[in-house]
């Protein structure tokens, strides 16, 4: 005996087995990114009033690049209307078209990852500084012209670099909440002690500084839950490029033995690619915009 | 909305399936999805000075394109009923899940709510 | 009663809300062994009877009483009864019905591996000043030591701490490295401590003696010996400790 | 018609011809099969290593109990060679190797033993029997499950032997201590404990997507959703309850792997300050968040551990007392209800951690609401008792004990529910018992029944009655002598999870006098490992001398299960079949024989 429904669809569910087991699997990853959500909005709600100088504990925001956001959502959004318009063609029984908007797809895949990987070393090269005196700046690293990665105090300490120089952000990228009151430009230059004035450039004594952190994960709950959700995204992500570039240019003889079959993977894999847009529809303004 | 319209309607669907002229469908979503996303990057800008309002117009515009997607991208609005069974199962323990969760926090015993221990 | 906690080997309750809940566990456990045995009778009478032996030919109906899901209706019956007579009052006593701080003897615990650790707030009834800055496993409530108001708060660090009988308590269970589990078998308290939260519970001990607190929750490698002594005296031996304590802690008693 | 039946006579034919032809070789046949009834198998033996290796972890942990302080009767030494002096100077357990050991045996037995058994083992080869399908829906996804499970159990025993020994926070795995017992080490058995997590969940998660989806569209003509086998329900419910309640606890799993590794701090609150000073992170999480997504699952959980049990019950009782099942629609309805509300109780193991009134009356409730699904299965079951012509077979008397050791177990429940009344027995050993009654010789027993019931269907071969009764007695008595005391040990204040037994804390003058049961359970332990011995014996002897099944329908069942060749074979079915009633056509009046089988016209 044969497993029935690989292709037809049962009678009575109209469905076809990978159909079932598709929404099923989304149905898991509903819950799984759902327990995400609900975690970011319980440490959000839960964390303390963010002012300097407790970086750490602060739910900093409005550090993301909006329009780099934006643009990777339209590279989403653009991907999801392509891997459709290839669906569509398989079913004209027009291969080279299909395989055309394939690549469109796989591309902007490849795409939204290349810049999600510039963000992340945005990130990754962008410092908070807090000082001895309380106050503190963010910014990125000069030294010898590099703007390296992941550097802590103790990486400073270990280089016995006397003074670090900075780019400062100005005003400091750390703001408030919505609804809090945002720092005008004169008090944050009021707060760096005058430096600054457009993208100023500092000298920072290493004894003057009291912590001296990237970007990154252990930063605070909110650069760990950014990290986390959208390193997962861009997993699933990859995963779907990966599936989709193999069933349309490695597995595609499958179009001469059984073309119907063939479709359905393609349905189901769009239906999956889908399904990460709509994380990211949910996932962009959430950690970029509020 | 009379029964008549809507299987008329149902029937142009299926119909429609076959042609290549539906595909304009999925430009008209995908268009709405891009304009739907400047909407919010806009909305966002401006200072509506209420966490609520913000948080709600953003959701609000998010929740609009995902009924977009997954109704006609993922072909949601005319699906079979097991898979409306399963995503109502779903969408239900997933609002029990995200419900509860939050309600837990809120409703705690007097003065447990201080997220810092060492304050008496 | 007396009888009926005796046969569930119920520890000697000492305080005034855990009588409530003494009835509650008795009455749960009535309504348990009325089932089992209820059940259990008809399981082994339903067994024995008809076993292949005796009964060579099976029924294909079966029982056709309607018993059963009258007893399931009683079940669940009962189970709301005791719902609504016991457990939510109970619990809403405990959590929400706190006495005044000014007519109670208020407490600051903090859990810490592996013990536990006491905070009065001294005959000046005002907390000294904390701050996590200050903390450290010796001075596990974070008091500043420079803060007038800390002059004279009490501190019991991993010693024995006393309250006084028949007066309302509240303690402020909180921890500074995992999660414990303030619990006192015999007061009928049990109040997980959790980092960075302050959780009050409160009791009234009726009861002089020595008691012990368990940490009942998993909290590292000597879990077990995570062991807490208080004792239960009359008002005036504890107005006397109070004031020693008061005037030789000065400050709150730092090592 | 006609001409269809032939086809897949014809068809069936060429497969076996070409079966002849190539033979799989070992690793196709034993490793990397897609047949679900090999899977079924591998499953199985698995997870009865597993079962197995938990118990010896969990002797060794009462040996401990019983001599608080001293060197480990039996085995002390070795754990002192094997694992080192610092987990067991002396042969005496330290702390630490207690609570890994603890957390090891929660672990294994939940997510390594009974999940893949119950569902893993008697799902995959029972279920696609049960519903006339050829196979699982994906059999490659199925394969992949095996393996995921399999590679997730290696990294857990992996676990123990490097440096700081497995995850000792317990199978609850609370932070902050699951990140603070071991922060000094960049890889512990924490990082380990969660790694293997998210292999074992990914597992599961794959094979309930392919439960369901066979389910809903692999039964065979005529297999309408009344005519299922209790059994394929029990296991359809289970399915959704792994499948949507997992990922919550894959995602706190990730995110406690960021805690541990990356030195996030999604669990942790500002201001920790250990002996070592204050804790370098950057604060601002909430342990509690943990709590809440770990029993979001850890919940359903329990009823994943229960329900394959009352299935395999179900069937073994119906064919055992020749009737059908009294109630079988309620049952059904309940064993809806029970998914259903699975995921709206999990709180109540949180009632202490500082709940208001309105929350915790909502957790309350539901967890009353559903005790009572679960008295109308065991009230269907023990009402089916009622009027049959009961044989007392191997398989029946481990069923028989389910239905009252399991009511023991549940009914305990109830006073953990009321959370005043969980104020004085939460996390005492009271909860243990409660569990234990439930899982141990509750569900396990259901498992034996299984086993001993399919064995023949599986290997052509049936186990030893009087060893199998040997099995059973020992079992039944042995594991009433451990758990029973538990009751007494938590109503008198004895907290769990203490590896000197609680002599510390009871030892100076306020011995409530239930300590020296510690002795007596850990006996009575022993005693349950004597009487194991027979079923192992049993189990691997019988494949070569037990007696031969004379036909393929030995215990002259109804379900489809019976109506293949024994073993069956690649395809299952011969035909396919069709059915024509329900379930469980037992006596049915003026009937021939005294069972008609499902896919029999008349
Ligand atoms: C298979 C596993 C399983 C099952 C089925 C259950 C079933 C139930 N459990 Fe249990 N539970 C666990 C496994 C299970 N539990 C585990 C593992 C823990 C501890 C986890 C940890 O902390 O490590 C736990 C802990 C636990 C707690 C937390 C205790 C604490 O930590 O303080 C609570 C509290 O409400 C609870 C309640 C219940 C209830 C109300 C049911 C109900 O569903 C029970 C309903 C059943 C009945 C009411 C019985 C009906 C039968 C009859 C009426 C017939 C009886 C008569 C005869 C047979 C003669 N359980
Ligand atoms: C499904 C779950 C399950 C099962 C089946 C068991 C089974 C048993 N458990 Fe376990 N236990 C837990 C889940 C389970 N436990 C959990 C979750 C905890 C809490 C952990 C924590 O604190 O974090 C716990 C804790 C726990 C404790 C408390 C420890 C403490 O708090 O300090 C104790 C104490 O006695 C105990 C004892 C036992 C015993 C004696 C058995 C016996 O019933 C074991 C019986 C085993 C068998 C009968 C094996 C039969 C198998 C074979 C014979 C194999 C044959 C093989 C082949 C044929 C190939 N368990
Ligand atoms: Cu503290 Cu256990
Ligand atoms: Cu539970």
């Amino acid at each position: 005996m044969e497993i029935p429904y690989t292709v037809k669809p049962r009678p009575d569910t109209g469905l076809y087995n990978a159909k079932v087991g598709i929404w099923l699997f989304l149905a898991s990853e509903v819950m799984l990114f759902g327990a995400f959500f609900s975690s970011y909005i319980l440490l959000r709600v839960g964390a303390p009033d963010g002012f300097w100088p407790d970086v750490a504990t602060a739910w900093p925001h409005g550090l993301l690049n909006i329009p780099i956001g934006t643009f990777n959502t339209a590279v989403l959004i653009i991907s999801s209307v392509t891997v459709l318009l290839a669906w569509a063609s398989l079913k004209e029984g027009n291969l080279p078209k299909f395989k055309k908007f394939m690549a469109a797809t796989i591309l902007c895949a490849l795409g939204f990852l290349a810049i999600k990987s510039y963000e992340y070393n945005e990130k990754f090269t962008h410092y908070v500084i807090r000082l001895k005196d309380g106050t503190a700046v963010t910014g990125h690293l000069d030294i010898d012209g590099k703007s390296p990665r992941f550097w802590s105090l103790a990486t400073v300490e270990a280089k016995k670099l006397e003074s670090i120089k900075v780019h400062v952000d100005v005003p400091n990228q750390f703001r408030y909440p919505v609804g809090f009151k945002h720092e005008t430009h004169e008090e944050a230059e009021a707060k760096t002690g005058g430096h600054g004035g457009g993208h100023g450039e500092r000298e920072i004594k290493t004894a003057d500084i009291a912590l001296l952190q990237a970007f990154i994960p252990k930063t605070g709950t909110f650069f760990a839950i950014y990290f986390t959700m959208t390193f997962l995204h861009g997993l699933h992500v990859l995963g779907g490029a990966i599936v989709m570039a193999y069933i349309a240019f490695v597995g595609d003889g499958m179009w001469k033995t059984d073309p119907e079959r063939y479709t359905n993977r393609i349905e189901v894999a769009g239906l999956f690619w889908h399904f990460v847009d709509l994380v990211w529809i949910f996932l962009f303004p959430v950690v970029y915009l509020l | 909305m009379s029964d008549h319209t809507h299987s008329g309607a149902a029937e142009a669907h299926e119909h429609g399936h076959d042609h290549a002229g539906h595909n304009k469908i999925y430009f008209v979503i995908g268009a709405a999805l891009l304009v739907g996303t400047i909407v919010t990057v806009l909305a966002r800008y401006w200072e509506f000075n209420s966490v609520a309002l913000t948080v709600a117009v953003a959701l609000f515009i998010a929740s609009i394109k995902a009924f977009l997607v997954a109704g006609y991208f993922m072909h949601l609005l005319s699906e079979k009923k097991m898979i409306y069974l399963v995503l109502a199962t779903t969408a239900a323990f997933l609002v029990g899940m995200v419900g509860l969760i939050l309600w837990s926090d809120a409703d705690q015993p007097r003065g447990s709510t201080q997220k810092i221990h060492y304050v008496p | 009663m007396e009888f009926f906690s005796k046969l569930l080997f119920l520890h000697e309750v000492a305080s005034s809300h855990g009588k409530g809940l003494d009835e509650l566990l008795i009455y749960v456990h009535l309504l348990m062994a009325s089932l089992f045995v209820g059940w259990l009778a008809f399981f082994v009478i339903a067994v024995f009877k008809h076993r292949r032996s005796v009964n060579p030919k099976a029924d294909y109906v079966g029982a056709r009483s309607h018993f059963s899901t009258y007893a399931e209706i009683g079940v669940a019956a009962i189970e709301g009864l005791l719902l609504l007579g016991f457990a939510v009052p109970l619990w809403a006593k405990s959590v929400d019905k706190f006495p005044e701080e000014k007519d109670a003897t208020v407490i600051q615990i903090m859990g810490q591996q592996f013990a536990w650790n006491a905070h009065y707030a001294g005959p000046d009834g005002k907390w000294g000043k904390q701050d996590v800055k200050f903390a450290s496993s010796t001075n596990p409530f974070g008091l500043d030591s420079g803060d007038a108001g800390a002059k004279d708060d009490i501190t019991c660090l991993r010693e024995k701490f006393l309250i006084p009988v028949g007066k309302e308590v509240i303690c402020k269970i909180s921890s500074m490295d995992v999660i414990h589990c303030f619990k006192l078998p015999r007061m009928r308290v049990t109040q997980d401590a959790i980092p960075g939260m302050s959780i009050p519970v409160h009791f009234k001990p009726t009861k002089v003696g020595d008691y012990t607190i368990t940490c009942a929750q998993l909290c590292g490698n000597l879990h077990s010996t995570m062991r807490g002594e208080f004792k239960v005296v009359e008002q005036a031996e504890f107005d006397k400790w109070f004031a020693e304590k008061a005037k030789a802690g000065g400050g709150g008693g730092f090592e | 018609m006609h001409t269809a039946t032939t086809h897949a006579q014809a068809h069936g034919h060429g497969h076996e011809h070409a079966h002849e032809h190539h033979e799989p070789g070992f690793w196709a046949k034993y490793i990397f099969s897609t047949d679900h009834k090999m899977i079924g198998i591998q499953y199985g033996i698995t997870s009865l290593a597993f079962l197995f290796f938990g118990f010896l972890l969990m002797l060794a942990m009462r040996q401990q109990l019983a001599n608080p302080g001293q060197p480990v009767p039996f085995v002390g030494k070795l754990l002192e060679k094997t694992l080192g002096a610092d987990a067991a100077s002396g042969g005496v357990m330290q702390g630490d190797l207690y609570n890994a050991f603890g957390a090891m045996h929660g672990t294994i037995m939940v997510f390594l033993a009974i999940v893949p058994l119950a569902f893993g083992a008697f799902g995959n080869y029972v279920t696609p029997l049960q519903i006339g399908a050829p196979d699982m829906a994906f059999p490659r996804l199925n394969m992949a499950s095996y393996h995921l499970y399999f590679w997730g159990g290696v990294v857990m025993l992996v676990s123990f032997f490097i440096p700081g020994g497995a995850a000792k926070s317990g199978w609850t795995s609370y932070s902050p201590l699951a990140t603070l017992a071991d922060m000094d080490r960049a890889i512990n058995g924490q990082t380990m404990w969660l790694i293997g997590m998210v292999l074992l969940i990914t597992s599961s998660l794959l094979g309930a997507v392919n439960f369901i989806a066979t389910i809903i569209q692999l039964r065979a003509k005529g297999m309408t959703w009344m005519r299922l086998p209790f059994f394929v329900w029990a296991q359809f419910v289970t399915a959704f309850l792994l499948l949507l309640a997992f990922p919550p606890l894959e995602a706190a799993g990730l995110m406690q792997l960021a805690d541990n590794v990356l030195k996030t701090s999604f669990f942790l609150p500002t201001g920790l300050v250990t002996s070592g000073g204050p804790v370098p992170v950057s604060g601002g999480g909430s342990p509690l968040l943990w709590q809440h997504l770990f029993w979001f699952l850890a919940h359903p959980e329990v009823y994943v551990l229960i329900l394959p049990a009352m299935g395999i019950v179900s069937e073994v009782i119906a064919n055992n007392t020749r009737k059908p099942l009294w109630g079988y629609k309620s049952m059904v309805y309940a064993a809806l209800g029970i998914g259903f509300l699975a995921f709206i109780v999990w709180a109540h193991h949180m009632y202490l951690t500082g709940m208001g009134t309105k929350i915790s009356t909502f957790f309350q409730t539901t967890t009353m609401m559903i005790s009572i699904p679960s008295v109308i299965i065991l009230t269907a079951l023990f009402i089916s008792l009622w009027g049959g012509s009961i044989r007392f077979n191997t398989p029946m008397l481990f069923a028989l004990a389910f239905l009252p050791m399991f009511g023991i177990g549940g009914l305990t429940g109830l006073p953990l529910g009321f959370n005043a009344s969980d104020i004085y027995l939460h996390d005492s050993y009271y909860v243990i018992g409660h569990f234990h009654y439930v899982v141990a010789p509750g569900t396990i027993f259901g498992l034996f029944a299984g086993v001993y019931f399919w064995y023949p269907k599986a290997t052509g071969r049936f186990m030893s009655e009087f060893w199998g009764k040997v099995h059973f007695f020992g079992s039944l008595v042995c594991m009433n002598l451990i758990f029973a005391p538990m009751f007494v040990q938590g109503l008198r204040g004895m907290s769990r999870r203490m590896y000197d037994g609680g002599a510390t804390y009871f030892g100076n003058g306020v011995d409530p006098g239930v300590l020296w049961l510690n002795k007596f359970i850990t006996h009575a332990a022993l005693g349950l490992l004597i009487f194991q011995l027979p079923f192992i014996w049993n189990f691997f002897s019988s494949l070569f001398v037990g007696k031969k099944v004379e036909s393929d329908n030995p215990w002259q069942a109804t379900t489809l299960d019976w109506q293949t060749p024994t073993p069956p074979p690649h395809g299952n079915f011969a035909t396919e079949p069709v059915v024509y009633r329900g379930p469980y056509e037992y006596s049915v009046p003026g009937a021939a024989k005294d069972f008609i089988p499902q896919g029999q016209k008349s």
